[in-house]
């Protein structure tokens, strides 16, 4: 016990720290040193695993590993080229037999790429930087498909037979600017130095660190603190409050980014009245999105259109922005057949059943459960919450046993499918966080269609067929597109976002810097 | 000479629930070396209570007032440090309870070692020596044996044998017995006290003895205290008390004692008042005057070497 | 020793019970255990899921499942965990030394702080400042733990500065780590010493009125001796069995105070294997902790046998 | 004696803490989901502020009152009948009963109770009534081995015994002789049972696990630290609610050891002055 007040007396005196050392907070759990099956680390191997691709800041796909590309007419077959500075941290280059390889073994063992493997028909490797790979059937998306794949190297990975239970530090061995140095699961801490064998822009960046916190206000106090320097979460903001507060300091910079990131209320389409058109429009009627910006997103969200799809996705379509009616709401519940018969300000519907739907959400939505049902209590719409954790959600919402449920959509889930949001719907498909309610013929022919085309302009006609089904049938209502906001500390400057992984994107880490004069 | 012990006006109260409650109300007495004075009455009368004061123990929120001097030494105003340098000394007491009144987890030897080492400064070997002996001493034969026992391990006689040895180990001048042979069969009964007159005969001791055996007050007894409702109301020679006892209660447990038929009123067993005026004994008394019951008798001398709290003094 | 075979036959039936309502719960639960492996934003091709679902057996009816779950008990092993893509004992056993390190000074601290302060004040009569540190530990032991630690976590980490703010290390060192665990050990310390501090006043008040503290009175003991020589050691007799439990639920015991000081011992694992619905994990965390309760019970017993010559003896 | 004054001055206490909790409605300022400017600082009009939705903090914590000493109340209810019905069973029936309800006991605590309760309540989402009886079921061992012992003990004594002879059924001599008999143990069990019930609800919803819609202290704790209110140094809104905890935990503690004390039966072994 003494020994141990010593040393709170006299804390141990950290380096002074160098300068161009990034410390990165994260609330992601990063539980297992596995590259390829851990979910957080899978994310924060951007920096050692270049994929083949990257979005820039527009969303437009842009070369990263690879720096070309060509389709064959019926976009069955694709040629990828690598580019030629890329070098393993072993000092091998990079080769089109590694990105093969990886598109064969990932696809293999990694089950939510299993799809990948089964579509594909045989690959070549024409010379030792250009590889091809053949599938089944059309496939139009696969550059966006390459942004989030992982490309390991052959000679490392070739014979390993179970990756999911490798935990060797030889997996670490990435061409990315930034490998694995160390990674201390226990301390949770994960460090990175730079790749010497990278012939890439110099990062100005010794090493980059990341921290993990079990929950975001430790983490939003060590930022503070200046415990670190940044934090990062896939898809998700920095909470909005702590944000001003930051601001006030002056000692970080907070920078608001758009998401294609959405909350949303999704209908149970199976049943009455989610199967209602008009009892959908009023419940868009009856919200108040101005309060819900205020209250939920602290004024930082964005009011949602009408067409679902996010402003910031390629082929955005300004529609009309839903608004607050709650007359209106109320006269399409009464065209419906709800009407409040006996004067307890619950409608009934044509039987005389009360009006009273399960609104399902996870903890996560726990506020913005509680004012939607708020408003569609004031509509004469009686909503019992139903909030579980999110195992629990899933199970239900596969099972279709809700009325309304909300839920959110990130940047990559509104980019997989065909596109704009389609993979929530379809219902034919099936998914951790998708819906698949929606099994109109219409909505899946344009989801078909918007698959078998890559020609821009077709496919801008489509993407706006598309939202105006959104905005004419409502099978899900946007609450809010949130946008992300990232404080970072002054100490560095130039930062690069991308719409994908935020700051967690190669580009950012070749760019960010110390800042000059300030300590 | 002074007496060995005095104990002057000591009333002992408690605090209860209920407000105070006064459980020995003036009791004076003078005890001697070498003599033995049996303290008789009634259960709950408060002759334990007068036991444990006399050794510092009346217990949690006692109030003792009055005063008892010990060898010329005032006890009731003396620290607790230096009264447990008199205890297990020159004062020993012999509890009622010997099933009870050793540690249980702890072996009877290390218990009769303990307060000789702490008063003699003996070394392990030495103290422990002298406790096998005594035990010897005390009809043990295997005394090693008893040695090592717990006291679970022992019946109420060789327990209550041993707490006797433990308190007349260092030869104490005073020695207080709280019925020491309630537990135990006629045969040891009669073993116990012969080790009391033992500890009165060769080093002198004065036993104040509480027993309802009047017995014990013929064969052992200098003199007789007798206690009623918390007031000594009887201080006789044992010849004297046993010949001609001076107060109604004392003279209705003689008349028992001899099997004589009973005389007083009936309703011998109503309970005892503890009021502050009036004598305390009207209720059951066959001589009750109104004086009775407006003044409190004191204790009046009443015949050789004799006291009594009675406004009825028959030696008068 | 005591036992016969009753209270052996006693304790394999608890033992199979519990092990067998480890097994069903977490399956009685709503919710399919590989949705967490996939990912939020994945559409999944079923095939996927089936074959991942035979690499797991979870494909297989119950009660097969359950056999080979018994199969897994006997031979310890426990398979793997499919969140942390490793072996659950290897996890697990990773996870103990830090939780270890939390606990064990923990139960002996507060043990020995608890059992004297409350022997002292339980034998000392009624003070203001008996009272008032009487008073205090009911405080703390009223206090749910974790806001204690909370509360500790912003005075001495957020405001002052002192305490780091999470974890069990960071360079490693060992003072670096003595300042990781100080404000835990301190806090969950606190709260063990109080609530063995009331059950040893408890104790003590009780035992006081006993005869043998009159007669080793009268016999001159006093002070220490009579306090830490006759009276703690029965008093303390029940206690040891309280802290021999206390071993049992180490590794549970602390779960909410790690997870305020971001621990990544035990209690969080529990915490997590239980929201990801691991249920590899969750066996082993379930089996390794009744175990340690079973052994605790019976190190209590004997403990107990042990100190109680009544009971040693006969 | 002094344990009688402090059994007193506890039972009034919790006579106004259920007060508070019955009348919450109309002690509380404001209607507890009428939503003003978030985050306002403590003023005239919100004597505690408002919360990261405008909600008016003390409101929200008089009504909390309600949720947290339901739970508590409710699962030493369950708790207490439970022990009280197996610990009778297997203390006058002797033998086989014994043996099961004894085993029974016996695998009960051998179960991990917080693990356990974070395994249910993050798959059930129990709303108050179900949280009560889960605590209830995994708290009532110890208050059965309790009974039982004293149980035990009650049938050795004489008078059960005269009973026994004198020909009473078996209902009657539990009921009327050994109930009555037991009844101060059982109370001051119940009190500690109500006092740990109710910080394990605290536990259980400050890991955000359980019913969100259940307002208790412990959840009002959930939200502070996960909205913002650590790092806002809004301790109007943090410590209220643990404070409140703890005092109400406190004073049941406080009387249920004072019961235990004045509920002892004097035994023969203990010194009476």
């Amino acid at each position: 016990m003494l020994v141990a007040l010593w040393a709170g007396c006299a804390r141990p005196t950290e380096n002074p720290l160098p300068k161009n050392r990034l410390k990165i907070g994260t609330v992601h759990r990063v539980k297992s040193r596995n590259i390829l099956f851990d979910k957080a680390l899978g994310v924060f191997i951007n920096l050692s695993h270049p994929h083949l691709f990257a979005l820039d800041p527009d969303g437009e796909i842009r070369g990263l590993l690879s720096d070309d590309y060509r389709v064959s007419e019926d976009f069955t077959r694709w040629t990828f080229r690598v580019r030629d500075h890329y070098f393993w941290s072993d000092g091998l280059p990079v080769t089109a037999s590694d990105v093969t390889f990886s598109v064969k073994y990932v696809g293999r063992h990694v089950p939510s790429r299993r799809w990948m493997e089964r579509s594909l028909v045989r690959t070549e490797v024409l010379d030792p930087k250009t590889a091809v790979l053949v599938f089944d059937q059309p496939r139009t998306n696969m550059d966006i498909e390459f942004t989030s794949f992982p490309i390991i190297p052959r000679h490392v990975w070739e014979n390993i037979p179970r990756p999911r239970f490798y935990s060797e530090n030889r997996q670490f061995i990435g061409c990315g600017p930034f490998i694995i140095a160390g990674m201390d699961l226990n301390a949770g801490v994960i460090r990175l130095r730079k790749n010497s064998y990278w012939k890439g822009p110099r990062p100005a960046l010794e090493e980059v660190e990341i921290h993990m916190y079990h929950n975001l206000d430790v983490l939003s106090l060590a930022l503070e603190r200046g415990d670190i320097d940044t934090c990062y979460k896939y898809a998700d903001t920095y909470p909005y409050t702590s944000a001003q507060r930051l601001a006030e300091t002056g000692r970080f910079t907070i920078k608001k980014t758009r998401t294609t990131g959405l909350t949303f209320i999704g209908f149970n389409l199976k049943r009455a009245p989610g199967n209602q058109l008009g009892f959908r429009r009023a419940v868009a009627r009856a919200l108040d999105y101005r309060e819900i910006q205020k209250l939920i997103t602290s004024g930082y969200g964005d009011p949602p259109g009408a067409g679902f799809v996010p402003r910031g996705m390629p082929y955005f379509l300004e529609l009309e922005k839903p608004t607050r009616d709650p007359g209106e709401a109320e006269r399409l519940l009464e065209a419906c057949g709800y009407r409040d018969s006996d004067g307890d300000g619950i409608r009934e519907n044509a039987d005389g059943k009360p009006l009273k739907l399960v609104l399902l959400s996870t903890t996560r939505h726990h506020r913005m459960s509680e004012l939607v049902a708020e408003y569609l209590g004031g509509v004469g719409v009686e909503v019992e919450l139903r909030i579980v954790e999110s195992a629990t959600w899933v199970a239900m919402k596969d099972e279709y046993d809700y009325h309304l449920t909300i839920t959110r959509t990130t940047p990559w889930g509104m980019r997989m499918h065909a596109g704009y949001g389609t993979g929530y719907f379809d219902a034919r498909r099936t998914g951790e966080g998708v819906l698949h309610t929606v099994s109109d013929p219409a909505f899946l022919g344009i989801c078909d269609s918007l698959l078998a085309v890559r020609d821009p302009k077709k496919k801008k006609s489509l993407a706006r067929a598309l939202q105006q089904y959104y905005a004419r049938n409502l099978p899900a209502v946007a609450l809010v597109q949130r946008v992300i906001v990232t404080p970072t500390n002054v100490r560095f400057t130039g930062w690069y976002h991308d719409p994908l992984f935020g700051i967690f994107n190669l580009q950012n880490f070749l760019t960010v810097r110390p800042a000059h004069g300030i300590q | 000479m002074n007496p060995l012990l005095r104990i002057r006006e000591l009333t002992v109260g408690f605090e209860g629930p209920r407000g105070k409650n006064t459980v020995l109300d003036g009791v004076s007495l003078d005890m001697n070396p070498g003599e033995v004075v049996v303290l008789t009455g009634e259960t709950g009368c408060g002759k334990s209570v007068l036991a444990r004061t006399l050794i510092g123990l009346p217990g949690d929120h006692a109030r003792v007032q009055g005063s008892i001097r010990f060898k010329g030494r005032e006890l009731t105003t003396l620290g607790e440090s230096r009264f447990s340098r008199i205890r297990g000394r020159s004062m020993a007491m012999i509890l009622q309870n010997p099933q009870l009144a050793l540690n249980p987890v702890l072996p009877v030897g290390r218990q009769l070692v303990e307060p000789l080492r702490r008063h003699t400064g003996m070394d392990r070997h030495a103290a422990g020596k002298r406790v096998r002996e005594g035990l010897k001493k005390m009809g043990f034969e295997r005394g090693e044996e008893i040695f090592h026992r717990y006291p679970f391990q022992l019946s109420g006689g060789m327990l209550q044998r041993i707490l006797i040895i433990s308190a007349m180990i260092l030869k104490p001048e005073l020695l207080i017995a709280d019925e020491p042979a309630r537990a135990l069969d006629d045969s040891l009964r009669n073993s116990v006290h012969r080790w009391l007159a033992e500890s009165r005969d060769r080093w002198n001791a004065a036993v104040l003895l509480i027993t309802h055996d009047l017995d014990l007050a013929a064969k052992l007894a200098s003199r007789v205290a007798v206690m009623v409702a918390g007031q000594l109301v009887e201080i006789n020679t044992a010849t004297g008390f046993l010949t001609g006892p001076l107060h109604p209660y004392s003279q209705s447990l003689v008349r028992s004692y001899f099997n004589l038929p009973w005389e007083g009123p009936a309703d011998a067993l109503s309970p005892l008042s503890r009021s502050a005026t009036g004598c305390r004994y009207i209720s059951r008394c066959d001589r009750k005057t109104p004086r009775c019951l407006e003044k409190k008798p004191e204790m009046i001398p009443c015949g050789k070497g004799a006291k009594v709290r009675c406004h009825h003094c028959p030696m008068e | 020793m005591g036992f016969n075979k009753t209270r052996l036959l006693r304790v394999l039936l608890a033992l199979f019970f519990i092990f067998t309502l480890n097994f069903l719960i977490p399956r009685m639960m709503p919710g399919d255990p590989l949705v967490f492996l996939m990912g939020e934003d994945v559409v999944l091709d079923p095939g996927a899921m089936d074959e991942l679902r035979v690499e797991m057996g979870l494909d297989q009816p119950l009660w097969r499942q359950y056999i080979r779950y018994w199969g897994r008990i006997v031979t310890l092993d426990f398979g793997y965990s499919y969140h942390y893509n490793q072996k659950v004992s290897a996890l697990i056993l990773s996870r103990i030394p830090w939780t270890l390190g939390l606990m064990l000074p923990v139960i002996l601290l507060g043990g020995i702080l608890g059992m004297v302060t409350g022997t002292l004040s339980g034998w000392k009569g009624d003070s203001r400042l008996n009272r008032g540190f009487t008073t205090l530990n009911l405080v703390i032991y009223s206090t749910p733990p974790y806001f204690l630690a909370l509360a500790c976590l912003y005075v001495f980490s957020v405001r002052l500065e002192l305490f780091p703010l999470k974890g069990f290390m960071d360079s490693g060192t060992l003072p670096d780590i003595l300042h990781h665990y100080f404000l835990p050990v301190l806090v969950l310390t606190a709260f063990f010493a109080s609530r063995n501090f009331l059950l040893m006043r408890g104790s003590v008040r009780q035992e006081k009125k006993k005869w043998y503290v009159l007669r080793a009175r009268s016999m001159g003991i006093h002070g220490p001796r009579l306090v830490f020589g006759h009276v703690f050691v029965n008093a303390a007799l029940p206690m040891v069995t309280m802290i021999a439990l206390d071993f049992g639920f180490l590794f549970s015991g602390a779960l909410l105070v790690e997870i305020v000081f971001s621990m990544n011992g035990m209690g969080i694992l529990i915490y997590e294997a239980v929201l990801s619905r691991d249920y590899p994990l969750l066996q082993g965390i379930f089996l390794v902790i009744t175990l340690m309760v079973v052994l605790a019970n019976l190190a209590a017993e004997i403990c107990y046998h042990r100190l109680d010559p009544r009971l040693r003896i006969q | 004696m002094k344990a009688q004054k402090r059994k007193t001055r506890g039972a009034f206490l919790m006579l106004a803490w259920l007060l508070v909790a019955v009348f919450a409605g109309m002690i509380a300022p404001h209607d507890p989901s009428r939503r003003f400017e978030p985050y306002s600082p403590p003023g005239s009009r919100h004597l505690l502020g408002t919360n990261d939705m405008g909600y008016d903090i003390l409101s929200e914590l008089i009504m909390g009152t309600r949720i947290s000493l339901l739970v508590g109340l409710a699962t030493a209810a369950v708790a207490t009948l439970v022990g009280l019905a197996a610990g009778l069973a297997a203390g006058y029936s002797g033998r086989f009963l014994d043996e099961i309800l004894t085993g029974l006991i016996d695998v009960f605590l051998m179960i991990p109770r917080i693990p356990m309760l974070i395994l249910l309540s993050a798959f059930m989402q129990p709303g108050a009534l179900t949280l009560s009886i889960l605590l209830g079921l995994l708290w009532w061992p110890p208050i059965a081995r309790i009974v039982r012992s004293a149980t035990l003990q009650e049938k050795k004594a004489a008078f059960v015994e005269s009973a026994v002879c004198l020909g009473f059924s078996r209902p009657r001599i539990l009921l009327g002789e050994i109930l009555p008999n037991i009844m101060p143990v059982v109370k001051a069990k119940f009190l500690m049972t109500f006092a740990s019930a109710m910080i394990a609800e605290a536990s259980i919803s400050f890991l955000g696990l359980g019913n969100p819609l259940l307002r208790s202290w412990g959840r009002m704790l959930y939200t502070a630290f996960n909205k913002g209110g650590l790092i806002h140094g809004m301790y109007w809104w943090i410590l209220p609610p643990g404070f409140c905890i703890a005092a109400v935990v406190v004073t049941v503690m406080a009387t249920g050891m004072a019961l235990e004390e004045t509920g002892r039966s004097p035994k023969r072994e203990v010194l009476r002055p």
